[in-house]
């Protein structure tokens, strides 16, 4: 499919969607369109509520502070899940007994634990970034850890028959072989990194996007909610697009589809 | 006993034994196997398929650790890899994600080669084996047998003091082939490494080696012939085959593998004629 | 009286074991509703704004939440209403963390101020106080923080230097000599001296075709609140300690004592809502609200007050 | 590394972990002692209290509905993922007009759609186990969906030539090929559909671990919080546990640690 | 024009050219190739390393699409697999997470046989090919020469039309490999399945075939000489080498091949003498 008749699907699906949830908002198909309209507020308040952000500059601040709060979770807690994911990958004694331990505190509901971190880091965006950082990390470090493993044993034989010591065979072999499997985790991430620092000045904050929402609906503005929402997407699109650029440049070793089958 | 002995010799293994798997299922793939490479020595293995040639050098390499018996490399006991040895893996085993040429210089770069130097090397190193044109392929756009010269020269770059080389003309047609083994047996020449080498071509085993063992069909494998090949040196491949006493060698070993085939097969394949 | 037409009822609440909404805890647990023939569950929510958004989706019947609701839901065409008034004053009160310099409410320019959320009634206070000393809501920074514990370690950390909150948060600041209070609408004092007169928070609400639908059944749930009302006017804070679930105790009981002693006054006398109560709560909507600027709102509908009569002839 | 052994070391660990939050509740080592307290409550009174929880046996009630949201969150969401993952990675089309659309819904904060799962899923468990869905199904879905490609293409192109149609090339290359990327995955979500039901307790709800934590936490009751935390974390290694079982039996196919390397 | 002539042949190539990547990268593997095999012969390709002999195979099987020219399978253009053919790959491809018996057996199940037929099928014909007790092994625990027996016992118990093999018995003794190979001549003799069948064993080649192709160095390679082998049938691989006109067919393609390898890669090669 070329590039843009791609992109012409994707639009109109955008738009398909728009669709329906003007319909549904302005008739009554889908039950009582005041309900509707109080959940999900109206397509074209939410674009003029949108529009309005954009106009009066007041959203920068807040896209500012949530996309440094999400960059510095993400890259703090990726890193920290590869690093430790390749840790623990080769040290399996250690892995083993820490393993229930990890396991727990994956299962920590984030929303309990701000306060917490509210004390240890402030109001300041860094509590923020230690919730994204909760949850970016155990995905990252789970897929990392895997990744390592699943590194072809004869190709490790023949690295180490090389000479490579430790930590030749990480450069050489198993961060080129986890890669993938890194990347995968990474485009998890990316949209749960955004959660954290959303959820995070939810719970506590005086400025990003989590506040903006926070805002609207404290005093039931579901177009500022939805408007807050679509902004949030946009952006995560964004990320992710960039996540996307390293990703084809480092993978560019990979067969193409076009490629040859055996 | 061994330890004295073993200050000589390049490989030895005595009373080797390996094992897979446990309980019931226990397979005992070769056993009670004595092979000495002393240095600079070529020694060939045959043997039919499935027999433990790859396990043996997997043993020697320090891949894998014999159930029973000792392995010393020149006069070391072997645990864990062993750093002078240089093993061609029967299996595809380049880095997919390197090109043929990092893939031959990241053998250097390991042992401390600056990048530029280890690239300079690496393409001489895939000129020689022919594929001075593919050099910034990745293995999966490569053929077979292109990707077996490319894991020669990763090994041969390296220039170790041992070699292990299991099945590496596998995949070359008949002339290619003859190069290659030219080209190994130039470098051996050179330096006189210890070299053991698998393979399934008898002339290829007779036209290299020093000595070619013979191994018994398994479960317990162990080696039941070994030929000292005392053809002059220095050989060329092509012509060697025009000595009278390669036929006797041929036909000698050809008798000793076809005998044990078909004891340990014969009724295995009984079933063969459909 | 008549057997209510719906006995099992869905109460939404947000924050159950807050003082705010204590009227509710203490009917469940002396078996009001029960003797009225009702049986009701109650639904914790993370807020006010949660319970609202169950009443309107259709998950809850009726919902025990803040008078302020009815009347923005009035302006969105939501036709929301209150049947029983449970608390006359805010409950809320600002205070100021001790060392920090506070003379006036114009030292609170450039403060950062917590609030239980931005845009919620904590907050909206906080603008009504600047607004009345002449400055402009946007003179602080607030910063919402949602939990009893997050506003502890943001004073103790002097993240924020002041902050407007709710029991038993204020208490347990009090107790540990954090801060001093500045403005109290617990008392009748604190709220008479910021808005002039009372000012309606915590009631029932309920959508008016439900009290349509099911007259007997609102009538049952007012009378048992009432009863409530006049169960608290009577009680020592070691009676409410004494009825309430052991587990809002387990943080510590003095100090929900200290708290339930603060809050009796803020209880509802009569379970109505006085007339410039209501105009008291829109005027201050409509001055901090840009949604509500040009909102048309008919206060009448806001509060249906024939239930709460009506138990007071009923319930002796 | 024996049996025995490594329990013993898990065990140790736990209890260094134990004296260690004893010593900083009781002396003043990490600065005042009644702050920490107040924040993490000392593990005399958390043990007294899960102790207190299964004596009254009143756990029981709300143990038991975190577990069904949990499970019924983690089965419905990996199953959607797998399925989905699966699909999308045969249809490259669809998955590239589909792609932004999937990455803007995965950054959504699960927090602010509560109420709208409430809407529709009721208050009862299912519009937890609707919040611990959509948790899990990102996880699962990113890690099929590049599983399915990481296919090894020989493997595939002989499956082929056997003549095998897509029923069948599912399930004999695409499935077994994608469970270790699939296993990766479900080890994370375990604890994400427990997070996803707990969170969606504490948001709103008459029962469960979640509401049990949420109304601790708003009597200051720190000790009825840790103590819910730490029921909840021993409950994830028993789910994870299973999830386990499951895994041994369909990867017993996999090279051992002891098998060959070459 | 082909579609009339392809109505009669089993496998035929018009004018197939192959290039990989795009652009300045273009690789052009083969070109202007024209190979007919008629319906029950057999055809084995020779030819230098990297050639193209495996992308060949992968045109007629309908892995590969030709850049240029079409390929008709029993008349029929190929668009997609070609779903009665049997292609033994050169590389691995045994499905890692099945035992043997399993990888063989869901070659039969696939085309809807009961499980418990296709086990005992798969186990007869494990028989055959020498695995009887390999049977319950992951293709993992096997030697080399195991894999490649279990796979060619994948391709063949489906008893396909076509067969293309991509050096079925390259990692195979000579002793086993005369065994497979008689194998193999059974079957076809059987049936008349039209094989095409690459190696890089002349003498295999020819005692097979009925008739060897042999192929140009890449890059742009074409078949430039084709020996018809008209020895006697049945034959026995053992025996047939004693046929005097059996060694005029070696040295003749033999030189073919000699020449072609020396011409494209003598400079390349130049550097070999170390
Ligand atoms: N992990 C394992 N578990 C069980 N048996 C194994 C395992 N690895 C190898 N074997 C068995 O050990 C024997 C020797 O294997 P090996 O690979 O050394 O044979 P080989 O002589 O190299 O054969 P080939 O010439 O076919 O490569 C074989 O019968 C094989 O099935
Ligand atoms: N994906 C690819 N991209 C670029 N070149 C490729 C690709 N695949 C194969 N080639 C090239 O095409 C040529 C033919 O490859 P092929 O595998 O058909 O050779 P072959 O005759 O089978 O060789 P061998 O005997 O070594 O197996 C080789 O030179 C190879 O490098
Ligand atoms: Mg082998
Ligand atoms: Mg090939």
């Amino acid at each position: 499919m070329s590039r843009t008749r791609l992109l012409t699907w994707q639009i109109s699906l955008g738009l398909a969607m728009l669709l329906i949830w003007h319909a549904v908002s302005t008739w009554p198909i889908l039950g009582d369109v005041k309900q509707i309209k109080f959940f999900f507020s109206t397509p074209t308040d939410v674009i003029a509520r949108i529009w309005r952000f954009f106009a009066t500059g007041m959203i920068w601040k807040h896209l500012w502070i949530t996309l440094v709060e999400t960059l510095l979770a993400f890259c703090i807690g990726s890193l920290a899940g590869i690093v430790i994911g390749f840790w623990l990958a080769r040290q399996p004694r250690v892995a083993a007994v820490l393993d229930p331990y990890v396991k727990m505190a994956n299962a920590l509901p984030r929303v309990v634990l701000a306060p917490i971190f509210m004390l240890w880091f402030g109001l300041d965006i860094w509590s923020k970034v230690a919730l994204g950082v909760t949850l970016v990390f155990f995905i990252v470090f789970f897929n990392v850890y895997q990744g390592v493993k699943e590194v072809s044993p004869v190709i490790l034989s023949n690295a180490r028959m090389l000479g490579m010591n430790e930590r030749q065979l990480f450069r050489h072999v198993y961060w080129p072989s986890a890669l993938s499997w890194m990347f995968s985790s990474l485009h998890t991430s990316v949209g749960f990194a955004l959660v954290g620092a959303v959820v995070g000045e939810y719970l506590g904050s005086a400025a990003g996007l989590g506040y903006v929402i926070h805002e609207a609906e404290s005093t039931f503005d579901m177009t500022g909610v939805v408007a807050g929402m679509v902004v949030l997407s946009a952006f995560v699109i964004l990320i992710d697009w960039m996540v996307t650029l390293v990703e084809n440049r480092l993978l560019a070793w990979r067969p193409q589809a076009g490629d040859r089958t055996s | 006993m061994s330890a004295e002995a073993g200050g000589q010799a390049a490989i030895e293994l005595t009373g080797v034994a390996v094992s897979f798997g446990a309980g019931q299922q226990i397979y005992r793939a070769v056993a009670d196997v004595d092979l000495t490479v002393a240095p600079g020595e070529f020694v060939a293995i045959v043997g039919p398929t499935g027999c433990g040639k790859s396990t043996l050098l997997n043993v020697a390499a320090g891949l894998q650790a014999p159930s029973a018996g000792h392995a010393h490399v020149r006069g070391r006991a072997v645990s864990g890899i062993v750093a002078e040895a240089g093993y061609l893996f029967q299996a595809d085993a380049l880095m997919p994600w390197k090109t043929a040429l990092a893939n031959v210089a990241v053998a250097l770069e390991v042992k401390g080669a600056s990048k530029r130097e280890a690239e300079e090397r690496a393409l001489a190193w895939l000129a020689r084996v022919g594929l001075k044109t593919y050099v910034h392929r990745y293995p999966h756009q490569l053929s077979g047998g292109q990707k077996k010269r490319v894991a020669l020269a990763q090994v041969l770059i390296r220039d170790p003091a041992i070699l292990l080389m299991d099945e590496p003309f596998g995949p070359l047609d008949a002339q290619t082939r003859t190069l290659m083994g030219d080209l190994l047996l130039a470098l051996w020449q050179a330096d006189r490494k210890a070299v053991l080498f698998v393979t399934h071509d008898l002339d290829e085993a007779i036209a290299l080696s020093d000595r070619v063992v013979v191994m018994s069909a398994g479960p317990s494998s162990h080696i039941i012939a070994e030929h000292r090949i005392d053809l002059p040196r220095p050989r060329e491949i092509g012509d060697i085959r025009l000595d009278p006493r390669f036929h006797a060698f041929q036909s000698a070993i050809w008798r000793d593998l076809k005998a044990e085939v078909m004891r340990a097969y014969g009724d295995e394949f009984a079933g063969l004629k459909v | 009286a008549q057997a209510p037409e719906k006995t099992r009822i869905t109460l939404g609440v947000g924050g159950k074991a807050l003082l705010y909404y204590l009227p509710l805890t203490i009917a469940e647990q002396k078996g009001f509703f029960k003797d009225q023939g009702l049986d009701v569950t109650i639904q914790d929510f993370a807020g006010g704004s949660r319970s609202l958004q169950a009443l309107i989706g259709g998950s809850v019947d009726v919902v025990t939440g803040a008078y302020e609701h009815t009347i923005r839901m009035q302006a969105k065409g939501q036709d929301v209403r209150a049947v029983i008034e449970l608390g006359r004053f805010p409950g809320i009160a600002v205070a100021v963390k001790k060392g920090v310099k506070w003379d006036g409410p114009a030292d609170f320019k450039g403060m950062k101020i917590g609030v239980t959320a931005p845009g919620s009634s904590t907050n909206m206070l906080m603008n009504f106080i600047m607004a009345k000393s002449g400055l402009s809501p946007s003179d602080a920074a607030y910063i919402g923080i949602g939990s009893a514990q997050s506003a502890l370690a943001a004073i103790q950390k002097g993240e924020i230097q002041a902050i407007s909150h709710l029991e038993p948060v204020l208490s347990f600041l009090e107790r540990t000599g954090d801060v001093r209070i500045v403005y109290d609408t617990r008392t009748e004092e604190g709220t008479r001296a910021l808005f002039g007169g009372s000012n309606p928070a915590a009631v029932l609400y309920l959508k008016a075709d439900f009290a349509e639908k099911y007259p007997r059944t609102t009538q049952a749930l007012v009378n048992a609140f009432y009863k409530t009302l006049v169960w608290l006017k009577t009680a020592t804070p070691a009676d409410i300690a004494a009825t309430v679930p052991e587990q809002y105790l387990l943080g510590d009981k003095d100090l929900y004592m200290l708290a339930a002693k603060n809050s009796q006054p803020s209880y509802s006398q009569t379970g109505l809502i006085p007339r410039e109560g209501m105009q008291s709560t829109f005027d201050m909507l409509v001055k901090f609200d840009p949604e509500m600027k040009d909102a048309q709102v008919d206060l009448a509908k806001t509060f249906d007050d024939r239930f709460a009569k009506r138990a007071a002839e009923l319930v002796k």
